[in-house]
């Protein structure tokens, strides 16, 4: 339903997509239902000459059943729903799968820095590559992230993975995603920000192994004479 | 400095936030406390009310059987 | 007899006002203390409280607190009398609100003592939280006892209206109950 | 605050008992004249009359037109941020260009405004003060000085909020929800006046319901008429009572956060700025501790007037009472459960997330009962279209679909997707623009002729009725489809952001924007029928309705005393229509 718009790029997507689905068929069948009910009631039971309304006090059983059979079942539908909610989402934040890569995103008013373990595939390492507000990541496969904030609360979205999470100043908050779609998409600032919160977009690109490795050896510097990377330890303060 | 930093594992859920026990606590504590109170003040009402029916009842009583 | 007449209502309108009010108050407390709670908690081991700060003198306010406490007994005791009409109602009121104000005066020479030391609302989280709470409950002090000073000039004039007695009342015994929830939580 | 604990006393020596006719504190009272059209020499100045009454429906009034007046305001901004997103840099007429700060100002005051300087006062304040002591019998509020200075409060903040436009940096950015630290620090939000302001007004706002909720559970529990029981009061009393109750409860915590961020703001403390050794999630906690019952503070009493008019206008007894008075008090107590669900994806432990999961589609099980009992009321009924009828089921089938869409978000994981998108924005809309809005008609224009003696214009109320529900129905659903497509929140301008200008997105922008205008400037036709109405609208008699709440049984508009007669002694519940017993199909709760 939602992937006729936005693509469905990430292994837990589609697990979303579906809980959406879900609760669309049974909201809308209940929404229906009610709906339709009461538009035959005001029809039907329209003021007439003559006609005076039932005197209906709804204390008996008997007649109370009419409210209380829908809402049994409403309850029925519910704990479904929880069912289904909560599984997605233990396998979107409760539990993580292990990484192939780790990248760091650092928030701030109002860029995004990515920081991509570069060649050696580690974080902290001579050569991470730093990028501001591109994200490249690989298809296929398995990456965690760190999210820190350098000064306010952001959001970390990313629409086409289904992935949201609030990056927090003073933490270091991680999660997960495994992209399964190539191409650049919108990575966005759902946390309002500032006055800069409407002009913090990003990109994520998704690259085919071999794209991705062509594009790290060229910003890979060739000697090791580099610039120590930033720590993580200079949060905190504007830049 | 780096020490400064905490680690809310928001993913996996690992119990290295210090704070976590206080917090499931607290919000256990305030989430109940307005309903404590409030009920609390709705059966001393309810209680006080009844006490004060019977004594009228009783006093009615009284003057009954006096008549 | 406490029914004087049937239909009246069951809690005087002071009363339950006040009552209503408390029940907001509390709750204002209790976010206040859990707040405390949740940061001392998450607070780095050795920073609370942070170096080269006094820690609080726990045991110096236990003299405070027993004031205190002393205090609302006293009021109860002033609230028999003045139901049974005794004269010495007033006295005993008098000497609740000095107990009361003996140990507003006691508190603020602590602040003192700890504002000379460097511990104050911007040093450290411990010194903000402990401001917040203890002077909210400090300023919810005074206020009460402004009320109840009225009370006993109404009340050695004879012009005390019930109403306001034990709505005051209510609201002393909220301060005074509450007090032993804040040492405890925040002193220690 | 600092002077309740005495006035809360004062009010007693001057209050009046359940049944005493006579005490009212009001120096200027005069029993027995009307509201609006005595000006005889014995009048207090008008002045005084209008802005320092103590009479509980003069307060309703005040708090009424103050209401109408913000949301004016409240309209206005929404116009002008709507009209950036359909066409983005275009000067707004009416306003000129639109700064990403002037944005997110708008955006800010919107949300503040409507919901506590809107739907607050009109719902809870205004309805609560005018209709409680006309409902339970007794001539005025059990503390009417109380209720004056709640009033004053209440100015005072919306004049605040006012003045903070003008300020240096102009209004607060940071959103309704004044997350920190954007809303602590000045060097993040950039505005060192506003933000403080913001904060103040709040304050000040939370204080004047405060004291107006207090008065109001303490003159139903002590005043009412006599012989009226408990299960022989209105719903929509009981509503505003337990929306009173949970606003007391809930507000204490976000006091105590607002003085906190205060502090944060002005003297530069450390309570939610992790820099140093705070914890800027704290805020979140204290917030929507509040944040979650607010929502039910202002669904309660909508759902009260809802049962009022559609028991009249079908002229059927309300199909089980005690069920809609049992789950208020459930949905109550639950809403104290439910608040982390604004949180899941906030970096909350995520297991609490499950928990709040469930008591979040729990809370859905009592509000579909009340709707499904209102629907059930309809049963068997002789149902007149009237104006407030035609609002009141209006309430009812788009409340429904609000309803609905909240299970999405609360559902853990579907709200990862969700957050914080416009489907958020569509939603929490289908649910406070019925309760803010169309509830609000359906009470102003069902209590039109008690207010001021006179009809509305049925007609044109009818035209207003169906160009606001199709326009209303024209911004949101877009809006739905928006969300659903990834439009995130609290945007300035989208061309940053390629996979949200997609065909049609745009399309859909201006959709909800141009019906947004329509929406707009309907809203002359109810103002023009409203005042219109007021002076020179045909003459209402004391019952026009035929109902049998006590409200109808005194004069239209109720003098001071409401109760010329003496006031009522009740006999039944206040939903007896077409009773098997008796002729008419009404019986009042007073008539013997």
């Amino acid at each position: 339903m939602i992937d006729t718009y936005v693509p469905n790029g990430s292994s837990f997507a589609g697990d979303i997509d579906h809980v959406i689905l879900v609760i669309t068929a049974i909201t809308g069948f209940w929404f229906f239902l009610a709906e339709a009910v009461l538009f035959y009631l005001i029809i039907k039971y329209g003021e007439q000459e003559g006609v005076r309304a039932k005197y209906v006090a709804g204390e008996d059983p008997k007649e109370k059943r009419w409210v209380a059979w829908p809402h049994y079942i409403t309850l029925l539908f519910d704990i479904y729903i929880i069912f289904a909610a909560i599984s997605v989402w233990q396998d979107v934040k409760q539990t993580m799968p292990q990484a192939d890569e780790t990248v760091r995103v650092i928030a701030q008013q109002w860029a995004w820095t990515f920081v991509h373990p570069g060649a050696d595939g580690k974080l902290d390492t001579p050569d991470d590559i730093r990028v501001v507000d591109e994200l490249h990541v690989v298809k296929g496969k398995t990456y965690h992230f760190e999210l820190q904030s350098r000064d306010v609360l952001h959001s970390f979205s990313i629409p086409i993975f289904r992935l949201k999470q609030d990056i927090i100043p003073g933490r270091t908050v991680r999660g997960w995603f495994k992209p399964t779609l190539t191409g650049g998409y919108d990575i966005q600032c759902t946390e309002i920000c500032g006055i800069g919160h409407g002009i913090m977009p990003a990109r994520i690109i998704v690259e085919t192994p071999e794209d991705h490795a062509a594009w790290v050896l060229a910003l890979t510097p060739t000697q090791a004479a580099i610039t120590p990377s930033e720590q993580p330890t200079q949060l905190g303060g504007m830049p | 400095m780096n020490s400064l930093l905490t680690i809310a594992c928001a993913v996996c859920g690992a119990g290295e936030d210090p704070a976590k026990g206080s917090y499931v606590g607290m919000t256990l504590i305030i989430s109940a406390l307005p309903l404590a109170m409030l009920g609390g003040i709705i059966w001393y009402v309810v209680r006080a009310a009844k006490k004060a029916e019977l004594a009228e009842n009783a006093q009615q009583a009284k003057t009954d059987g006096r008549a | 007899m406490s029914v004087q007449e049937p239909r009246k209502p069951v809690l005087p309108n002071a009363v339950l006002g006040t009552l209503f009010f408390v029940v907001a108050e509390v709750m204002l407390f209790s976010g206040m203390i859990s707040a405390f709670t949740i940061s001392k908690a998450g607070a780095l081991p050795g920073t609370w409280p942070m170096p080269g700060q006094p820690r609080l003198p726990a045991e110096a306010t236990a003299l405070n607190t027993a004031l205190l406490i002393l205090s609302g007994i006293v009021l109860i005791v002033a609230h028999r009398l003045y139901k049974s009409k005794n004269p010495v109602a007033h006295w005993v009121t008098l000497a609740s609100w000095a107990l009361g104000t003996g140990f507003v005066a006691l508190q603020g020479v602590e602040w003192w003592t700890l504002l000379n030391a460097g511990m104050t609302l911007k040093s450290s989280p411990l010194g903000g939280f402990f401001y917040l709470i203890v002077g909210g409950h400090a300023l919810h002090a005074v206020i009460a006892l402004v009320a109840l000073f009225m009370a006993w000039v109404k009340m050695a004039r004879g012009t005390l209206s019930p109403g306001f007695f034990f709505g005051t009342q209510t609201f002393w015994y909220f301060v005074v109950l509450m007090w032993p929830v804040i040492y405890a939580r925040v002193y220690f | 605050m600092s002077s309740t604990a005495t006035d809360t006393a004062h009010g007693d020596g001057h209050g009046h008992d359940a049944h005493a006719p006579s005490g009212w504190d009001d120096p200027h009272g005069h029993g027995g004249h009307g509201a609006h059209d005595a000006h005889g020499h014995a009048e207090p100045h008008w002045l005084i009359k209008y802005f320092w009454s103590t009479d509980h429906k003069i307060i309703g009034m005040q708090y009424l037109f103050t209401g109408m007046f913000m949301a004016l305001i409240g309209g206005f901004a929404v116009y002008v941020f709507r009209m950036q997103l359909a066409f983005p840099g275009m000067s707004v007429p009416f306003y000129g260009r639109v700064t990403a700060t002037d944005y997110n100002a708008l955006v800010t005051t919107h949300g503040s405004v409507m919901i506590f300087w809107v739907a607050m006062p009109v719902l809870i304040a205004a309805l609560g003060n005018y209709l409680i002591p006309l409902m339970i019998g007794c001539d005025d509020m059990v503390f009417p000085r109380l209720n004056r200075l709640s009033y004053q409060l209440f100015l005072i903040s919306a004049i605040v909020l006012i003045y903070s436009f003008f300020v240096d940096g102009g209004a607060f950015g940071g959103a309704w929800t004044a997350y920190p630290p954007l809303s602590a620090k000045a060097e993040y939000n950039l505005t060192p006046t506003g933000a403080p302001l913001w904060l103040f007004a709040v304050a000040l706002e939370f204080a004047a319901f405060l004291l107006g909720g207090i008065n109001f559970v303490t003159t139903v529990m002590n005043s009412r008429a006599k012989g009226m029981k408990m299960f022989d009061v209105p719903i929509v009393v009981w509503m505003i009572i337990i929306a009173s109750i949970l606003f007391m409860a809930s507000v204490g915590p976000l006091i105590a956060g607002a003085v906190m961020l205060m502090f944060d703001q002005t003297i530069g403390t450390g309570f939610f700025d992790p820099n140093k050794g705070g914890d800027p999630v704290l805020w979140q906690h204290l917030f929507w501790f509040f944040g979650h019952p607010e929502v039910y503070v202002v669904l309660l009493p909508a759902m009260g007037i809802v049962a009022e008019v559609i028991t009249t206008f079908s002229r059927k007894k309300l199909f089980a009472y005690k069920s809609v008075l049992y789950t208020a008090v459930g949905t109550g107590g639950l809403s104290f459960f439910v608040w982390a669900h604004h949180q899941f994806i906030a970096g909350i432990d995520p297991r609490m997330a499950n928990i709040f999961s469930v008591t979040t589609l729990l809370i859905s099980i009592p509000v579909a009962e009340m709707v499904f009992v209102y629907i059930a009321t309809l049963f068997g009924g002789s149902i007149r279209l009237t104006t407030p009828m035609l609002w009141a089921l209006a309430f009812i089938a788009e409340f429904l679909l609000g309803g609905v869409t909240g299970i999405f978000l609360g559902a853990s994981g579907a709200d990862i997707y969700f957050h914080d998108t416009y489907f958020v924005i569509a939603h929490f809309h289908y649910t406070f623009f019925p309760i803010a809005f169309i509830a609000s008609f359906a009470a102003l224009t069902y209590w039109f002729p008690k207010m001021f003696g006179r009809y509305m214009n049925d007609t044109w109320g009818k035209v207003h009725f169906w160009i606001s529900i199709i326009s209303f129905n024209c911004i949101f659903i877009p809006l739905f489809l928006l969300g659903a497509r990834g439009d995130h929140r609290r945007i300035y301008d989208y061309t940053h952001f390629p996979d949200l200008m997609k065909s049609g997105m745009q399309d859909l922008r201006i959709l909800a924007t141009l019906s947004l205008v329509v929406l707009l400037v309907t809203q002359v036709i109810f103002l023009v029928n409203f005042f219109y109405s007021m002076v020179k609208g045909k003459k209402a008699e004391q019952n026009p309705w035929k109902a049998n709440t006590l409200e109808w049984q005194c004069p239209s508009p109720p003098p001071h005393g409401n109760f010329p007669d003496g006031l009522p002694t009740v006999h039944r519940g206040p939903y007896e229509f077409s009773h098997p017993d008796r002729q008419e199909d009404y019986w009042p709760q007073n008539a013997s």
